[in-house]
């Protein structure tokens, strides 16, 4: 499955890319961040604390539990701090 | 338009002149403004805001959908900006218009604590002594909670 | 000068402007405008109000005091007309500026609820059936003991 | 002891001016408005309801027991609807 993956804020920086094409099998959220993570240590980094990571499918709020699908979008982000 | 997010500036007065223009219905009309406030320090040079384009409209759309079922409005708005903003300039603004000033506040309340949380902005403040992402506050995230 | 009060009409879109100009240390600013709003009958021809020149200014200054102790604010202004006003036209207005949020809007809740109950002024209706003075309403008096 | 003494709203049409100066010597605003209805039928109407009228001592918000005391202006007054 190939899936487009954003980042955001303080992770696009520490990712260094705004976005990317990832080729995955992860059925959740959560596996494709475990994927990412052993890929290389700027995503490990990124990733070391998801306490702290914000998730969106196709630009819905979503949560690391949820199943991929046929999701065609990911975005990673910090809390929002809009207003 | 009801929510309108761009990266040029925009006068706060004029949204609320053009709001209250031609009204028979609405007897109350509330407004919030944000601005770029400079740091303790005095130091900002400037904001700047990012923001996920698919995403955003759509969200506060959504926010602003939950307001009009929620309370009696004849109009909520929303202007918000991305991109570079000086100090005292104006980041976004809501504005709320009912026939009491109970709907008119407590809307224009909920749409400012959605947006300070599940609206994707990030702000990045840019001083003398570097480049700092604001960190979301534990009040922002609870002040959510008096709406469920 | 923080509370006007005046026969004239005056524009909301300008207020706030003005209150916006030159700020560096408020991030939010909050208005509220109340406008002549129709009856349900669509009959308004247009509103009276009368007030107690000795003691508005000061009654409302009160309230500005109370409201500047209690919360952090770099501004709070009140605008109120008297006299005859056309539907649609605006009454009178609030503006609050604070550092954060929760203060602007609690501020400005606070001097709307008191300008209600507690300011002299009477409203009165002209509508094709007659002239009515506008009755107190026993929410907007108990909407007074949030703040106590 | 001459006091002044103001209408205003439906008080003001009912009794018909604005104003007045009143000689009494009431020791209360009860008291005043006591006299004031002995006076003439337009007061005993305007003041008939005590619980739908406000009074204000030289400009200041106060009540029907409130003594008079060197007070120059009495107003009394609906329930105002400002805002």
């Amino acid at each position: 499955m190939r899936i487009e993956v954003l980042y955001f804020a303080w992770l696009r920086e520490r990712i260094g890319v705004p976005r990317e094409r990832v080729e995955t099998e992860a059925g959740t959220v959560r596996d494709l961040v475990a994927e990412l993570r052993a890929r290389e240590e700027r995503y490990d980094a990124a990733f070391s604390d998801v306490s702290a990571v914000r998730v969106a499918l196709d630009q819905e709020l979503s949560d690391f539990d949820a199943a991929l699908g046929d999701a065609r979008e990911v975005a990673f982000f910090p809390p929002m701090t809009g207003g | 338009m009801p929510v309108v997010v761009q990266e040029d500036p925009f006068d706060p007065g004029a949204e609320l002149s053009r709001l209250v223009a031609g009204r028979r219905d609405m007897g109350a009309m509330v407004t919030f403004t944000g601005l770029v406030r400079d740091t303790g320090a005095g130091d900002l040079r400037h904001m700047e805001i990012e923001h996920y384009p698919g995403m955003t409209v759509r969200a506060i759309e959504g926010m602003v959908a939950h307001a009009t079922e929620r309370w009696t409005l004849g109009a909520a708005h929303v202007v918000h900006r991305y991109g570079r903003m000086a100090v005292g300039e104006a980041i976004m603004m809501v504005a709320t218009a009912a026939p009491h000033r109970g709907d008119a506040f407590a809307a224009a309340e909920f749409l400012m604590d959605y947006l300070k949380s599940r609206a994707p902005f990030w702000k990045k403040e840019v001083t003398d002594r570097g480049e700092d992402w604001v960190t979301a506050r534990a009040e922002d995230e609870a002040a959510l909670g008096r709406w469920s």
